[in-house]
């Protein structure tokens, strides 16, 4: 078995051995992704399509460069579109060499141009999964489990292209699917509260992020606020991430800008398709656009505050008055 | 009140009338992104206020009155859920047989009801260079394996009515042979039905190919085969759908989709 | 393989042909378990040792009567105690046949008196597993998978005494367990709160009552409080389960006493032991006691509303007050 | 400040203050119920405030300053938990590598650490009529595969310490063979120290059988050993164990288990 990322003997042992304690965890977007994220590394990005996926991590990964990248996740949208961009300008600078996915697109916003580009020209290698797949997989990973049985998508062409077996269930006699875990080498996860700790509070679908986060040798936390560790340990039952899975935590208000973070911002639904049109024009054949975009979006800011100071006022205005709400207790805002 | 018709729509439209009035009341129905999220909120704001949605990301019988979402995983998909945890969760519960309907798109589909949305090309020899390279499954391929039933909605063209699929992302029928599905290894019953942009469809019960159940306003039964890469069976009583009402595309247009998201007014191949 | 409940496809089946609209389950506890819990029944028994434990639900079985039953929990104290008493006093009219099990006692407050007398005497047909064991067990049936892997207990003497198959990881070619899912024909849950659709919140330790929930074929929920569903669906992170997977809601106060239902009320420590010391004297041959309290707070009662009638009201404010606190928004009751 | 030392204590009382001596600081320890319970607790009053307990009910990193909880399970264990779901969480976490220390007690104890908390009596013949039935694992055996490391507290009395069990519920070092837990399939690295109210063992690193390490106050290696159904391994440096000072005495007498709960004035066989 060719395993990406660690074994999962190699993900017991560094957890295992790893300095679990309560400490202080805060770091800046630079110092963590220098820190926890190498060339050759899988990345477990959590998130799903444009909602909650960790843009500011990716920003700062892109301004520093990796090569030989593994991408892991279910269904992406902009996180992977930004790497890829950076892919398509300079692969010297990074590169995506493989991906273990089910989908890759952004809804509403259209299918992803870069994805194609880089598929139809033999850039990347893929490894096909289902949605299901790719979060059972996760979930084997944090469970401290090598496989977990799954009923999907048993018939079909995916299982020639992944490291999925099907054997028969031993108690009933029926096929069954046995998924290998994933264990990333680092995840990258936005939420929209944390604590110094790294624990983790989310509203809204959890998506995989707690899977990926406990699945993975180092996790990478952006939070839209931090808040006081009292806060967070009143509500036990509301912490989606404990401490101890955690090893980096940054406050990256909009971390997750253009896309939505429940209860905090919509989707940008101007600079989405703005984005995407650049990576149209470059699937075509036109670079200059999307090499624009980067000089003024990416590289040519320090951190997603500045990028931030692009964006025209009433864009932010208006992603955030889509989600305003009554903060109640619990860290839950909750819209009337 | 008689019913008044509709008369100007475009087949987006229909394809979004005949799918919400295909979804029974009182089901949990998981709802692919697209087209089913359009049709499910017009199924809800007329004949189904009691079905439950099931997104994906996580969300379980949300109401939709806080506008359409753009994705399974937005807010808007939240709002006053009665559960709400990820993806794992959504999918277990649809394995446990908690989802009577599985709703969702395909690029290409098969005489059996087996979908593509993965590639066009040779599989697998020019799997790493494909002529087009598809998003990827996303959940649609397990919710064709495990919800109990899946109601399939599509564009209706030649290209992407084949004998055989370029690459299998979500299983229908198989290949067609008896109990192919429990063979296989998989829980739900399999693909009722394929709406298009021209016809209603459902499978035979006995050789589990596709046949016509009704045409669309303006389609026949000659127009549909020829838009058919195979041959369909056309039983006797094939009828004509019910033209949208005038309400329908209201509600479309104004309420669930006004910004044309996902009902765009021409189709893009 | 032999299964107890439903097989994995009987369960399946079962829940698929179920009707899983959103109605309103309210009914009598009594007319709750006349419905729902037959003769031959396997059990699933919510809560940990004396805590959340179905106690309410256990009494009415108890008046009711059942037979030849299996019984299905990780660990309990009081809701098995209390059918193994009615057990005791009358075979005719209560019998446990089979339990599934990982541990019986009531930890702080003692061994379980009447285990060591049924199974000593041969009375009981017993399966022995770990905690996670039949959590995971309950787990796989909730996800719909015939079984789930486990790493314990390899080794043990357990595996001669269960159902569970060692096999050979074919991902890393180590051993590990395969438990087959539990799918019990039918689920005592008792909880905080719940709607009367059946959505339930749980405060504290969410034990295996989601889980165990999911995994059988019907669910009977007692809850301290009815709320209102437009409480409950203002929170939905906090729903740990949905209503279709219940079928039957009673707003039973006090369901779990005298066992502890966290930030409602603690463990009555007067009331325990006095139960324990009369199934202890049952087990050394002197039923009278045993006979006594079954006739005054069981049968002797028309329902739990009646048997706390029965108990001092300086007790009762006594396991009140220790978990008094403010009542904060999601249900959260927070002792300050 | 010099230690001050208890001169009026229970042997119940010792075996707490070694075990809470035992455990080391800002490690995460899943505790058993009982013993474990307490001693925990008053490391964490002591020298080891960065302790993150963990509770097989759910809970993860309480402060346990509301009172000694009863049960693993109960509301004590929740007081400002950094995670709080339910069993299959604190399993799973466990099964991942995030519990450093399994914290266990057990009624029965071989050379190897293995301990049975099943039953009493020939198995598996009269499995149906044990001598003495045991409460059974709990979640004490998935503590002893797959935590890193275990410690085992436990009444120390020759019938408890037997060179064959009766029933292995938690697996210690199996039969003492070169990677005997590797090779079956666990994932922790087995006992490190067993707790007794007479001494503190360890094992040999090459037999892994049980060996000496310190005698507790009152007992001598003779005493000990006679006490001990197997032959101990007893290496050179064994060293008494410091005697309880009047602090801890008081902690646990005042402040912890005042009610005496876990904590009797005489040990029930």
């Amino acid at each position: 078995m060719h395993w990406t990322g660690l074994s999962p003997d190699e993900a017991r042992k560094f957890t295992a051995d790893k300095n679990k304690s309560k400490r202080d965890k805060r770091k800046s977007l630079h110092d963590a992704v220098q820190e926890f994220i190498n060339d050759g590394d899988n990345i477990g990005i959590g998130g799903f399509v444009n909602s909650r996926q960790p843009v500011s991590i990716v920003h700062e990964i892109i301004r520093q460069g990796r090569k030989d990248l593994t991408l892991s996740y279910q269904s992406a949208g902009l996180a992977v579109e930004y790497l890829a961009g950076a892919m398509v300008l300079n692969e010297e600078h990074l590169n995506i060499k493989r991906m273990e996915f089910a989908y890759w697109a952004h809804e509403a916003f259209g299918i992803s141009p870069l994805f194609r580009y880089l598929a139809e020209n033999s850039k990347l290698e893929l490894e096909d999964w289902s949605n299901y797949n790719m979060s059972a997989r996760f979930k084997a990973g944090s469970m401290g489990l090598p496989f977990i049985p799954c009923r999907s998508p048993l018939g079909s062409d995916m299982i020639q292209r992944n490291r999925a077996k099907v054997m028969e269930c031993p108690f009933t006699q029926r096929p069954i699917m046995l998924l290998p875990a994933s264990h990333p080498n680092v995840a990258i996860i936005h939420v929209q509260e944390a604590d110094i700790y790294g624990n983790c509070r989310i509203q809204g679908p959890l998506f995989t992020c707690p899977e990926i986060a406990m699945a993975s040798a180092y996790t990478i936390v952006t939070c839209d606020r931090l808040i006081e560790h009292d806060d967070m340990v009143r509500f036990p039952n509301r912490i989606s991430i404990p401490f101890f899975a955690v090893d980096a935590v940054v406050e990256v208000p909009f971390g997750s800008y253009p896309g939505n973070s429940h209860g905090v911002h919509y989707f940008d639904e101007k600079h989405i398709p703005e984005f995407r049109s650049v990576c149209e024009q470059a699937r075509k054949g036109d670079y200059s656009s999307l090499k624009d975009y980067y000089e003024t979006f990416i590289f040519g800011v320090k951190n997603t505050a500045r990028f931030m100071d692009k964006i025209p006022f009433s864009q932010v205005q208006q992603v955030q008055k889509i989600e305003s709400g009554s903060r109640l207790d619990a860290g839950f805002t909750v819209l009337e | 009140m008689d019913k008044q018709y509709a008369t100007d729509f475009t087949i987006q439209e229909m394809i979004v009338v005949a799918g919400a009035r295909t979804l029974p009341d009182n089901k949990v129905i998981f709802a692919g992104t697209g087209l089913p999220l359009v049709a499910i909120t017009l199924a809800q704001l007329t004949h189904a206020p009691g079905i439950v949605p099931v997104f994906e990301a996580g969300a379980v019988g949300p109401s939709l009155s806080r506008g359409l979402p753009l994705s399974v995983g937005d807010s808007r998909t939240t709002n006053k859920a009665n559960y709400l945890l990820g993806l794992n969760s959504a999918f277990e519960l649809t394995q446990r047989g908690f989802a009577d309907i599985g709703f969702i798109g395909g690029a290409e589909i098969d005489p059996y009801g087996n979908l593509n949305s993965t590639m066009m090309g040779a599989f697998p020899d020019n799997y790493q260079s494909p002529k087009t390279r598809l998003p990827g499954s996303g959940g649609a391929s397990d919710m064709a394996c495990s919800c109990e039933q899946t109601i399939i909605i599509m564009v209706h063209e030649p290209r992407r009515f084949n004998e055989k699929l370029n690459y299998v992302t979500s299983p229908g029928y198989l290949d067609g042979s008896p109990n192919a599905r429990w063979n296989a290894g998989l829980v739900g019953q399999g693909p009722q039905r394929v709406i298009t942009t021209k016809a209603i469809l459902g499978f035979d019960d006995d050789t589990r190919r596709m046949k016509l159940i009704a045409t669309l306003p303006g389609e026949t039964v000659r127009s549909i085969q020829d838009a058919t890469g195979f041959k369909l069976i056309i039983p006797d009583d094939v009828y004509a759908f019910e033209p949208p009402t005038v309400e329908e595309i209201h509600l479309i247009r104004e309420v669930i989709d006004p910004k044309g998201y996902f009902v765009k007014k021409t189709i893009k191949n």
